[in-house]
């Protein structure tokens, strides 16, 4: 690994980061004094990725604008490495007619034809359509893959087991990642998994399995890169399970009662640590980091400014999209 | 969100107010402690105390032999609620969200649904299907619907879907008694959840003892001259409201009926109210197509369409996903102005 | 069951007749010869030609690359259609039969329905999801529903339900052509299959070119005027039959409307219809209540319910599952004596 | 292994050979000259186990009338070897008032309370039930155990591993039990499964699991014990795939057109082999086999006439059962 490598990583997490304080505080600006997930100027659900950086920066720096991405109901850290339009985005997630769905989808329905960038708010489910993306991409005879990305929870249903097995079978380009962040919501991964690791799954398909621990983003561009590869040459599918973390709650206003690690998270964060390696290495200096944060920041806030500035759908248009 | 839901209302006058969480949690621990074959079964169902609050402090009461967190697997754990059910057993099982229902639907209605009429009625599957149901806070297409019309479709599945705390705790206790499966709804929008909008009509007076509210009435919310409007669920809520507005700002006088059960469904008294006031208003906040609109208003046309003194006016969601922009949602749910511009048409007609 | 429908009869008079499933093959083969995206997925349907004979012969003309068995698993492969139609391929995917929707909804309703408005527009859809419907030769409670009220209640897919040849092949490759999701929805006993009692209406003219039949359009598929008679697929064949018999031995008229389409529904012309005769009769092999039966009947008391000279009968599945035994099944299913009764309760009215 | 269980095991398996033959011979009875699926007094699928019988024996001979059984859309072989009463299962597939549901549910839902028994048209959908029947003998510290059919197209359907986790996880009294007969259907497995061993994919729940070639009832009966052992002491669930073979169609009609391997199937039947080796090990002689032979034609031919008397529903009764 070079270090422009790991400075573009250290960059990709520092933006996504950024982008979910800029996120977390607009959303519950306008929601105080009494929290009311229906108010203010980002209603519903919002499920944020402080501290699953390292997967998203790990597995993206080897995907091309035109290999697909599925990602699930926390999706800002993976569609921004793989380089989803940040104010388009910032515009949807406002629900606004700028945005990627023209304000129809929200954070949960993210697609942007141009990244082949796409989720869904239904665990696992967002697996299926990967394979059909790399199914179409196999079948044009191209190098291009699909990275299908899901939580440690997901990985449960029968969604990915069907997944899987296919994808295998049919040598699709694809690579599986789990983002193990330990939580599905307040269900600990020992309640849910009947195995500590699910690589040992992969097995069962047939195809390498690799748990990468320590939420180390080096290990993780090191395996995905693997999987890519592999996948690119015809080779078929890969399960990577990433041993991540949860910084914050599972949605905005979970209290996380249920959670007795809450008082050392803090030390846990990927990216101070990760910015501590890469200054001993050398690489970075406070400096440069503190630009690095600042350009994030400034970008972050133009997406800001875009979703604000732009207009709201009009309710005449509810019917609009039904039918192409 | 708050893990307990903590909006209980001191006693007024006597009568003790709850939320409709706190209602439907209480129907609960009561039928556990009545009967030992009664456990709960779902996602964060334990210590986060359901994510609508339906199950607070049962894992605390009840410890996590009989209120049981599962993994994200639904047709395991609701398959295994009815294997349990066969055997005897009584459970309740949480669908997190209506909308999740087909990763799971086989064992719903191939299995939960059929099998107590394929084993001739040998085999019985006593067993609660509780989901939560509904929008209006900006959850966009996956998170939103109502589905009731789904479920009713399909046979062999009761189907309640209570508005007020009192109907939420009765036709709990009713379900969990029942001696077949049902599938019980519950809107989000009515649970008083402190985390979400507040709502007045979503905490009220519960008894305190253990009675049912029967499964296949309709209420009458509102007795009214003009027009009918047979609605359920949050929409009976708006539709109160407008009742309550039109009376006073403009002398109309609706009648509101509260259908509770969409299976059985209470055709009787929906035909009683029509044949007083010769007027249909049908509200609902699941999609407007082939649903549960369709099957009140063929109820009439079936029954004695010469009842009707002006068409029936459906306000339903008009056959689009659930959009998340909130002019976009507020535009397709079947809220008090699209509500009263219903009856608007209905009187002028 | 055979591999391949051999129940082709010789041209008669230079017309050309087909059973439904070769109309149907023929339809896919003409258009994955034009169109080289077009694919086809799906359990059995490679060498097997698919169980009810709709890809009889694909495999041998296109190969496996295009022609593709599949494992047991509807989640995985439907999902697969969609991210291949999303990537601007054509597929089309067979689910063996629509009672085993259960087992992939969320891909069907959360996801090919729905990605087309969340996106804004900016995402297609464009595919074909076949799948066998409808009982009446015993196969019992998971493997004889027609369940169309159920996809036709969810927004953002189109749901066609062909009754005959003709109207099989431009359905299917109108489906093929168009931009959306589109369920495609064929009874059993629409297809002339050879191990399946015969029915001559199964089998007719079909035109060699590729011309579409457009969606949402009903057909009258027979004119009268004492009463319209609203139905879909097998039940139309039953209705012409009942219509030919009561014209002959009762001199009554009625009007037969083949919807074609359920969504989008082709409103307009069941009005007109019952403008004409102002009575109604709606058949559907689908349970009644919550279903296309209560839609139909909607759609009449919410334009004009004066129109309506009696009311409004409908005869479809009576809201049990579909028993086994032969009288049993009979007593259920909506077949020629019912709809017969049926007419006469009507008329009497 | 003791001579007597090895000769129950033959008992067993030629009893439910008899039996299918039988409902060959009545489900075709009446379907000439051409065949009609909805003719005759058998109507609709009919899905018949012949060459399977060895997996049934093998493992119901562990189980007791209290222990829960799933079965398939193929099902009878397993019925028998569970003990459901025969004539009552007979005149349920005649589709008759004394049958086990009085003829609604026909022979792909069997349901008999009285050995626990349990079928479904939905392939891999018998096992979340079936955890749930385990649950409750768990619940109330009871040895009971559940064993759960599927054919090994089924494997790959969400519910499989679904069940699997869940069972896994909560250390349910299951035994789940592979039925590969190579096919689904026209889908062979290797068009079908990822892995050629579906015991690899144990591991990936952190159970035991065990392939048994050959179609050997023996080797099950051994296999099985030891499941069904390790669930009643309370030591969770076991897989188990065990290869054996479709000696008939996938139903009856089915022209198997796409079967290379007809020629060489009846030289694989496992019922003359194991009469062979039965005969070889002295346990079985000629006579006493043309004996259980008989006896087995007796008791099937009573059922069958037990179905033919039981009176067909009346049309009028369509809708009882509806709602208990
Ligand atoms: C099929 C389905 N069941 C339940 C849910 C509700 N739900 C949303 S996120 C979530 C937890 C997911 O956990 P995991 O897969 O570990 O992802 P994480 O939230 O930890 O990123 C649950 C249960 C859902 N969206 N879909
Ligand atoms: C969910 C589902 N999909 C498809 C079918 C149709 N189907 C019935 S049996 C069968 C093949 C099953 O193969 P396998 O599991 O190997 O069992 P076998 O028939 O070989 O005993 C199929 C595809 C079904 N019943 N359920
Ligand atoms: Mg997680
Ligand atoms: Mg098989």
């Amino acid at each position: 690994m070079d270090d422009k490598t790991r400075l573009d990583l250290y960059r990709v997490m520092v933006l996504s980061r950024t982008y979910e304080e800029a996120l977390l505080r607009e959303y519950h600006a306008d929601k105080k004094p009494a929290f009311d997930i229906g108010a203010g100027l980002l209603p519903g659900e919002m499920h944020l990725s402080a501290g699953q950086e390292p997967v998203a920066a790990g597995v993206c720096a080897h995907l091309r604008p035109d290999d697909a991405v599925t990602a699930t109901h926390r999706p800002h850290h993976i569609a921004i490495a793989h380089g989803v339009d940040l104010d388009k985005m910032t515009a949807e997630i406002f629900g606004r007619q700028g945005g990627l769905g023209h304000g129809r989808g929200g954070h949960m329905h993210l697609f942007d034809p141009a990244t082949h960038f796409s989720c869904s708010g239904i665990v696992a489910e967002g697996l299926p359509p990967a394979l059909g993306q790399a199914f179409a991409f196999q079948q044009a005879g191209s190098d291009r893959v699909a990275a299908a990305f899901t939580g440690e929870g997901a990985a449960n249903q029968g969604a990915f087991h069907e997944s899987l097995n296919l994808a295998a079978l049919w040598g699709l380009p694809v690579v599986f990642i789990i983002e193990d962040n330990d939580w599905a919501i307040s269900v600990p991964r020992s309640a849910s998994t009947a195995v500590a690791s699910n690589a040992d799954r992969a097995a069962g398909y047939g195809m390498p399995g690799q748990r990468i621990e320590d939420n180390d983003v080096d290990a993780v561009y090191a395996a995905a890169g693997d999987a890519v590869t592999r996948a690119r040459a015809g080779d078929g599918p890969t399960l990577l399970e990433i041993h991540t973390l949860r910084l914050w709650g599972h949605f905005e206003g979970d209290p996380q009662a249920y959670r007795p690690d809450l008082a050392e998270l803090a030390g846990r964060d990927p990216i101070p640590a990760y910015q501590a390696r890469l200054q001993k290495a050398g690489i970075l200096t406070a400096e440069l980091a503190a630009t690095i944060k600042d350009e994030a920041s400034a970008r972050v806030e133009k997406a800001v400014e875009f979703a604000k500035s732009s207009p709201a759908p009009e309710p005449e248009t509810a019917r609009d999209y039904l039918f192409a | 969100m708050s893990v307990t839901d903590s909006a209980t209302a001191p006693p007024r006058g006597g009568v003790r107010r709850l939320t409709t969480a706190r209602a439907v949690a209480e129907g609960i621990a009561q039928e556990m402690e009545r009967d030992p074959r009664v456990f709960v079964l779902g996602e964060d169902i334990g210590a986060y105390g359901g994510i609508f609050g339906a199950t607070g402090g049962l894992l605390e009461k009840f410890g996590p032999g009989r209120v049981r967190d599962t993994p994200i697997s639904e047709t395991a754990f609701i398959g295994l609620g009815i294997g349990a059910a066969v055997e005897g057993m009584r459970p309740i099982v949480e669908l997190m969200f209506a909308d999740f229902f087909g990763v799971a639907m086989d064992q719903i209605y191939n299995h939960m649904a059929k099998i107590h009429y394929e084993s001739g009625g040998n085999v019985r599957v006593p067993m609660v299907l509780m989901t939560a149901t509904g929008g209006g806070y900006g959850d966009a297409e996956q998170h939103s619907q109502c589905l009731w019309g789904t479920f009713a479709h399909l046979p062999g599945m009761k189907v309640v879907v209570p508005s007020n705390p009192a109907d939420a705790k009765g036709l709990m206790i009713s379900a969990i008694r029942d001696e077949n499966p049902v599938v019980y709804m519950f809107h989000k929008g009515v649970m008083g959840l402190p985390w979400m909008a507040k709502n007045p009509r979503a905490i009220g007076p519960v008894p305190q003892s253990g009675d049912e509210v029967p499964i296949g009435r309709a209420a009458v919310a509102r007795e009214g001259t003009d027009a009918t409007v047979v609605t359920l669920s949050l929409s009976v809520h708006h539709a109160l409201d407008v009742a309550e507005q039109m009376a006073e700002a403009d002398g109309i006088s609706l009648e509101v009926i509260d259908l509770r059960s969409l299976v059985p469904l209470d055709r009787q008294t929906i035909m009683s109210s029509v044949a007083k006031t010769g007027r249909l208003l049908i509200v609902d906040e699941d999609y407007q197509s082939f649903g549960v609109s369709g099957e009140v208003a063929a109820t009439v046309a079936e029954t004695d369409p010469g009842m009707l003194r002006a068409p029936v006016v459906r306000v339903a969601v008009p056959d689009v996903p659930i959009p998340y922009a909130r002019p976009l949602e507020r535009a397709v749910l079947p809220g008090p102005d699209r509500i009263r511009d219903g009856v608007h048409r209905l009187l002028k007609a």
